[in-house]
């Protein structure tokens, strides 16, 4: 019990739950706006390596660090549109072109990194986002270490969550991505393109998804390796349907997976291993299945979901 | 000048071929440029590729080796999406699979051959159902998504894996590494050519597809599920058990993936590790849709994957190209065969008629 | 056979430290026109077996490689191709005629910088970060344990496997947390330990690769593993035609200059570097010999 | 009227889709003011001209001319982007909402500029003028999928009428709406007309179009068939335009009902609003046709679920052949010879990627007739669709034609082959005739009336009174769960029936008194 209140009253662990959490938010913001539109993105593990592998590149060769945040966006942006091109221009399958994305974005990422960085035997470094501070609140007794001490990114991400709250629901192009992932009919019947609507919101969504993986080279760390992506973007998938499709519960989602790693992880530290060590890796995984029972019925899931729409055909 | 499309009514033999062949050229065409980038000369990496797969009996073997997991988990997942049961945990269930036949096969039970390999498979096929049943029992209890409880049990079951391998499972004999005890000898499926490592999963396989294929072509399970899968409230008003279906497709789903781990682990690999795997669950997916769920479909369709795979491996040692190249190619292959499959599904016509003005 | 022709088949990508030490020492051999060199990388241990056959194809006269997970495959194949020979991680005896084991036998550095270790901690905590829990790296941690304990009976230790040799995010939050729990010294199994040490002006201990310089005033002390020694006595062995089924695993011992302890004399003050130097000549003397210890390191109470 | 200015001319409209053409060369124009009803049999290509008219679909051949500042000009084709601009208002056969969104959602969508804030505030005192206008009541704010079909109805409506639309097309707005609702559109319609707006109605209901219309056109087969000023036509002439020959009367004779076969005690149901039930009664015997009036919501879908075999009451009894139901079993149910009609055709009725073989042999699949030892009697299917489209006038390319290429009334009639043909003892017509055109709906009553002569007892339910007159004995109304009895049709009017819909039980003893 003790070790609980130890952990739990800590400033650093909220801080690491946030920072753990930052890929995830971008990921699920990312995730969310694709499937609000109607389309799910199953690249989205491929997205994160790439946005990883090219903001990280793109800075190693000399960009700065928010020209290779752009960078990233952009990668991830052209993955995402040829999901859209697939999906939704040629309405073929969603969950074949989305697997077939993440190998491909995966495997040109790789590809990309080993040809053109042959002979490296320690990956190489860059200088990465470093946590900023801000006057006033970062000084702050408990909170300020908690919160106010991270890299921009994770900032970044926030304000990504308020401003995906508020497109969604407090303008008319939120409107209408609600409405073309609940009934693409709707919204060809009122004039909009169905088309422009979904290849917009996948293409902004990927975008989005490939800062998550950016996060991790260039501020979790400060290299790109193999593998490192491992499994976040599968976890936002399942973060998605957690938070019901809405932004809010999203970062809830988010900050809870965030929380309950950084509390694993100090837990095998402070008590070693009492349990097998996957006990606690399960633990997350385990715990959004409960969760996602629990929120199922309430879910107003896009009913236009994994629905492909070729104008003028029945429906 | 204005392009539309129309629906095909039904895509001939002829087309099909012609389309998937396009659909080949048009990959390897994209293929040159990685191998360009990498200082290769496309054609000879053309070469080698096809050699590799086919070249020799030996590479004939190891693709059909590699389509043998595929072969059972495209079925898995083509029998389910055909009910719009979205599996996504056919890996899970492979390893689950693998389980079972470790658990049952390492002597537990001392049988000989004839028995003993039935037995394990009957083991796996059953726990690798039940690892299917359970998210579909939660999808109809609680009406939560099945997708993504799939997916998230994929994590589990690794971990799972590892645990157990690390743990009451391990190896006494294996040095501390983390891997189970072996199965016995009269558990593991009997090679189907001495030094090769095709097995007898493959004969499992094939019979597999085509006892789906009677299935859904012939059999009133086979009609209940296309019913269920095309329009649920429908079927539930013309009196077909919807949940009850729904049950039956989940084991046989994941019992075929727990068929392909039991495959692995008692065709090639001998013992359980959490590296039995290399993805051959989520390749399932990719498989089933190429094959545009049917199962006959779906052999070739993990031919073709296994084929490629293994090809661009091989020609990637033959050329010094970085290895990565072979899931590139598979990725680019698949996703032109994606769009190849649109042009079977639309005819696309170029209207000259102008837009009045 | 082009006697030249060597192949690698890994199980990692090259960058991974166990792969990068014999990597890097063909690639050397390799640019010194020795051998011509090619290699597989993130080979998965289902297509390890064909892609040896095929390197065996291919006629290449040695194959490096990792037997770990594929052991049986591996020997078999072995077996098909006498006349190639074989060196291959593996945690099992060798087998006669082609087939020579080896494995990164670096506990004798890891237990010296357990010692420096031992001495320089203040807060009797030190943390360690692995990856998984196998042989290969539970034996160096170990060994590290005991040098610590040797010197200083109260340190006590936390472990935590990450579970992936690739995630250094996560390995660094692992080892943030073991800094939160009052650690100062930090045993960098993984890329990302080193990393939070040094976020957090602390020291760690280096592991198989020297990331001194990466990490200014961090690395105390690290444990290198020199794949020259064994590698190019392969080389040479399978030049002469003198190759046999032994164990080249001894030749990451300190005594053949497979392994070595890089001590940081700013960082660790002379009486940790003069108790770790003794020791070093003890264990080169013979007089004193670092146990092996496969089992899984836990957490002290 | 005549004489007011064209607002819309299609010219030479064709479309075809593969191998039919589903419109063809089909000219019309619409005047300021004028309400236009479009009609012909099911698949006569009504919805399809309209789609084309306003951009869902792209015409094979001919222009559409809408009146602009310009004078007419041609709309770019499959824009229906364009259309709106334009000022077409439609409201389509198929509702086109957004159900997780809000009425007024709804109505917004895709009229203010993307990236802007939005004015929701003038868009609701906007929305609730045309409501307070048009009589069009309906609430803003509730999620889509929460409102009856009617409230559906009102909001696809309003939906036009935001834009301020100068054309307003209606594909079958009264196919899901009460007589009363009808009775307020058309008023609405009225209105709107005589503020200059042109309409185009899309109906089978020949009563609505005689009342409500200016000038009747008449497609069949994709053609055009012939246009009449509604003043100079009658039911009869318009029938015959449609189908090109003689409508023949459905004349019912009087009952002689016999064995009670299925009763309902003192059956309450608690279900999702619009299914509960409280202590219903109800006795259908052999040889009698009952009635069920409601509006929709009132318990319909409770009582139809309850005989359909997909619920079984909470408290009280159901029997069937005075044995008492206890288990939710259709199979069950149609093995002892009861014929369902599901309302919702296309989602309850077939589905629709199979064949029109599978969906008739859907609900008997498992026995005998169809299958052998799990095995699919794929012959036995094919003869019975055979007989089924032969015999129904099912109008389909064959057995083998996926369901979802029929029309609506051709998927009626499917269900109908289906249900029918096993000489059913018990007869659960749900809305049989929704949406189907004269000819269709004639057929329909003449096979309900039929097996009724032959000695089954038949439950309809429907909206359309004209129809419940036509066809019950008996009448039965439900308003709020409770199940009132109106007693025989003969003495009963459509006023009384209305009264007891809109909860005045006592209506009927009142009027007799
Ligand atoms: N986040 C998601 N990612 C991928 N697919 C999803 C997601 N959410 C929902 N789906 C898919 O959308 C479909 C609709 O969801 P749902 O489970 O509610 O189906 P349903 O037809 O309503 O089932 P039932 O009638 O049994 O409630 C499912 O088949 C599911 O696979
Ligand atoms: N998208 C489409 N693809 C193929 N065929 C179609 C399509 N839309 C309509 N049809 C066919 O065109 C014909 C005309 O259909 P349409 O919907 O216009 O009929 P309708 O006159 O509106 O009938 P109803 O009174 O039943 O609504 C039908 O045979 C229909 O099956
Ligand atoms: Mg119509
Ligand atoms: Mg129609």
């Amino acid at each position: 019990m003790d070790v609980l209140f130890d952990i739990l009253g800590s400033a650093n662990f909220w801080a690491a739950a946030i920072r753990i959490a930052t890929p995830l938010i971008f990921g699920v913001l990312g995730a969310l706006i694709c499937e609000r539109a109607g389309v799910l993105n199953l690249g989205i593990e491929g997205i994160f390596v790439a946005g990883a592998m090219t903001g990280w590149l793109a800075v190693y060769l000399g960009a700065g660090l928010w020209g290779g945040v752009l960078i990233a966006a952009f990668a991830g942006a052209l993955f995402g549109l040829l999901h859209a091109f697939l999906t939704v221009i040629l309405g073929l399958s969603q969950h074949v072109s989305g697997i077939g994305i993440t190998l491909l974005a995966t495997s040109v990422s790789y590809f990309t990194y080993r040809t053109a960085l042959p002979d490296v035997s320690s990956p190489p470094r860059i200088a990465a986002f470093q946590p900023v501070s801000i006057p006033g609140l970062s000084d702050l007794p408990f909170i300020g270490p908690a919160l106010f001490q991270q890299t921009p990114l994770t900032f970044l991400a926030l304000v990504f969550v308020a401003l995906v709250a508020l497109v969604l629901y407090r303008t008319p192009l939120g409107l209408a991505i609600r409405a073309v992932g609940d009934n693409p009919a709707s919204v060809e019947a009122q004039g909009l393109s169905v088309v422009g609507l979904r290849v917009g919101a996948v293409v902004v969504g990927s975008a989005l998804m490939a800062l998550g993986g950016a996060f991790l080279t260039m501020s979790a760390f400060d290299a790109f390796f193999f593998g490192m992506v491992n499994g976040r973007g599968w976890i936002c998938i399942a973060l998605v349907v957690f938070a019901s499709w809405q932004p809010g519960k999203a970062l809830l989602g988010a900050l809870l997976f965030g929380a309950f790693d950084a509390f694993q992880i100090r837990l095998q530290a402070q008590i070693g291993q009492v349990v097998p060590g996957q006990v606690f890796l399960m633990m997350p995984y385990l715990l959004s299945i409960v969760a996602l029972i629990l929120v199922a019925r309430r879910a107003d899931y896009p009913r236009a979901l994994l629905q492909p729409w070729t104008k003028g055909q029945r429906h | 000048m204005t392009i539309r499309l129309e629906p095909r009514e039904d895509a001939g033999l002829g087309l099909k071929i012609g389309v998937s062949l396009a659909a080949g050229l048009v990959a390897l065409l994209l293929v040159a440029i990685p191998v360009l980038f990498a200082g290769g000369s496309p054609l000879t990496a053309y070469g080698l590729m096809i050699q590799g797969a086919f070249g020799s009996m030996f590479a004939f073997s190891e693709t059909l080796n590699r389509a043998t997991p595929l072969i059972l988990t495209g079925l898995a997942c083509a029998v389910a999406f055909r009910a719009k049961l979205w599996n996504i945990g056919a890996e899970g269930q492979l390893y689950i699979g693998a389980l079972a036949a470790v658990c049952i096969g390492s002597g537990l039970l001392q049988l000989p051959p004839a028995l003993m390999i039935p037995t394990v498979m009957i083991a796996g096929f059953l726990a690798g159902g039940l690892m299917m049943v359970i998210p579909t029992v939660i999808k109809q209890r609680f009406g939560a998504d099945e997708v993504v409880i799939t997916l998230l049990l994929n994590f589990v079951v690794i971990l799972f894996i590892q645990m157990l391998v690390e743990g009451p499972l391990k190896d006494p004999l294996s040095m501390g590494w983390p891997q189970s005890v072996p199965l016995l000898a009269e558990a593991k499926l009997p090679k189907l050519l001495p030094r090769l490592r095709m097995h007898w999963g493959l004969i499992v396989g094939l019979v597999a597809a085509l006892v789906l294929w009677l299935m859904v072509r012939k059999t009133v399970l086979g009609f209940e599920i296309r019913a269920v899968g095309e329009n649920k409230a429908a079927a539930r008003f013309a009196g077909i058990p919807v949940d009850a279906t729904m049950l039956k497709v989940a084991l046989i789903s994941g019992g075929l993936a727990g068929l392909a781990g039991v495959g692995e682990v008692a065709g090639v690999k001998g013992y359980l590790s959490s590296d039995l795997s290399p993805g051959f669950g989520y390749s399932g997916i990719v498989v089933a849709m190429l094959a545009g769920l049917s199962p006959i479909g779906t052999v070739i369709a993990a031919l073709f994957v296994a084929a490629v795979f293994v090809g661009a491996d091989s020609m990637s040692r033959a050329t010094g190209i970085s290895s990565y190249i072979a899931d590139l190619v598979v990725a680019l292959s698949l996703l032109c065969v994606l769009v190849g499959s649109f042009f079977l599904r639309f005819r696309v016509k170029w209207d000259r008629q102008s837009v009045v003005a | 056979q082009d006697l030249t022709k060597v192949a690698a088949i890994w199980t990692v990508p090259v960058e991974q430290q166990w792969a990068s030490r014999l990597h890097n020492a063909l690639t050397a051999a390799d640019e010194r026109g020795e051998i011509e060199y090619v290699y597989s990388e993130n080979i998965s241990n289902t297509d390890y077996e064909r892609v040896m056959r095929e390197y065996a194809e291919q006629g290449v006269s040695l194959i490096v490689g990792e037997a770990f997970g594929v052991e049986q495959p591996a020997r078999a194949v072995a077996s098909e191709y006498p006349e190639i020979s074989f060196l291959m991680g593996s945690s099992l005896p060798p087998a006669e005629p082609n087939f020579a084991t080896f494995d990164n036998f670096i506990h004798e550095p890891s237990y010296l910088t357990g010692i420096v270790a031992g001495m320089k901690t203040e807060s009797n905590k030190i943390g360690m970060v692995g990856g998984y829990a196998i042989p290969e790296v539970n034996r160096l941690m170990n060994a590290f344990k005991a040098g610590a304990l040797s010197v200083n009976p109260d340190v006590t230790f936390s472990v935590s496997f990450i579970n992936s040799w690739y995630d250094p995010p996560k390995a660094k939050e692992a080892a943030f947390a073991m800094v939160d729990a009052g650690a100062d010294i930090l045993y960098a199994e993984r890329f990302g330990v080193s990393d939070a040490a040094k976020e957090r002006g602390i020291l760690a201990i280096g592991n198989v690769i020297d990331t001194a310089a990466d990490y200014p005033g961090t690395i105390l002390a690290s444990a290198l593993w020199h794949g020259e020694p064994m590698i190019d006595k392969a080389i040479a062995d399978v030049k002469a035609g003198s190759f046999t089924a032994s164990d080249y695993g001894i030749y990451a011992f300190m005594e053949y200059g497979g392994s070595s302890v890089v001590i940081d004399e700013a960082l660790a003050g002379p009486e940790a570097v003069a108790a770790a130097k003794a020791k070093e000549e003890e264990i080169l003397a013979k007089t004193f010999t670092v146990e092996i210890d496969d089992s899984e390191p836990t957490s002290s109470q | 009227m005549t004489d007011a200015p064209v607002l819309l001319s299609l010219q030479n409209i064709t479309k075809r889709f593969g191998a039919l053409t589903a419109n063809d060369g089909i000219s019309l124009d619409l005047h300021r003011g004028e309400i236009l009803a479009l009609l012909g049999e099911n698949g006569a290509g009504k919805t399809t001209l309209m789609n084309i008219l306003f951009g869902h679909y792209v015409q094979d051949e001919g222009d559409v001319r809408v009146l602009g500042d310009g004078g007419l000009t041609a709309l770019p084709p499959g824009s229906p982007g364009a259309a709106l601009k334009a000022g077409i208002g439609m409201v389509h056969q198929h509702f086109t909402l957004a159900e997780n969104l809000s009425g007024l959602a709804n109505i917004r969508l895709g009229t203010e500029p993307l990236l802007s804030f939005g004015r929701e505030g003038a868009a609701r005192a906007k929305v609730q003028k045309i409501i307070a206008e048009s009589g069009l009541d309906v609430d803003l704010d509730r999620r889509v999928a929460d409102l009856t079909v009617g409230e559906k109805q009102r909001i696809e409506i309003l939906k036009a009428l935001y834009r301020d639309a100068k054309v307003l097309i209606l594909d079958e707005p009264t196919a899901v709406l009460t007589p009363q609702e009808a009775d307020g559109l058309f008023v609405v319609l009225r209105r709107l007309a005589a503020n200059g707006l042109g309409v185009i109605f899309i109906s089978h209901k020949l009563g609505e179009v005689l009342a409500v219309s200016h000038r009747i056109l008449v497609l069949r087969g994709g053609k055009k068939a012939g246009e009449l000023v509604t003043a100079d036509a009658d039911r009869r002439a318009i029938a015959d335009l449609m189908v090109g020959k003689a409508v023949a009367a459905v004349v019912r004779t009087p009952a002689s009902p016999g064995d009670v076969l299925l009763a309902l005690e003192n059956v309450s149901l608690h279900g999702a609003s619009g299914r509960s039930l409280s202590g219903v009664d109800l006795k259908l015997r052999a040889g009698e046709v009952v009635g069920l009036a409601g509006v929709s919501g009132n318990g319909q879908s409770g009582i139809a679920g309850l005989i359909s075999g997909l619920a079984v009451p909470t408290s009280g009894t159901m029997r069937l052949y005075g044995e008492t139901v206890t288990r939710a079993d259709p199979r069950a149910l149609v093995a002892n010879g009861v014929a369902r009609m599901p309302e919702d055709r296309q989602h309850d009725g077939v589905v629709g990627t199979m064949s029109v073989a599978d969906n008739i042999a859907i609900e008997e699949v498992r026995s005998a007739a169809f299958s052998k030892m799990g095995f699919l009697d794929r012959k036995a299917m094919r003869e019975r669709a055979t007989a089924a489209i032969a015999g129904y006038d099912v109008r389909c390319q064959g057995p083998d034609a996926e369901a979802r290429l029929l029309s609506g009334g051709n998927v009626q009639k499917l269900i109908l082959a289906r249900v029918l043909e096993r000489g059913p003892r018990v007869i659960l017509a749900n809305q049989p005739t929704r949406g189907l055109d004269v000819g269709a709906q004639a057929e329909v009553h003449r096979r309900i009336l039929a097996a009724r002569d032959r000695g089954a007892a038949v439950l309809v339910i429907s909206e359309d009174l004209d129809e419940l007159f036509a066809l019950a004995d008996r009448f039965v109304v439900v308003h709020a769960g409770e199940l009132h009895d109106a007693g025989p049709s003969e003495g009963l009017d459509r006023g009384t029936i209305g009264l007891m819909m809109a909860g005045q039980s006592h209506a009927r003893a009142e009027m007799a008194s």
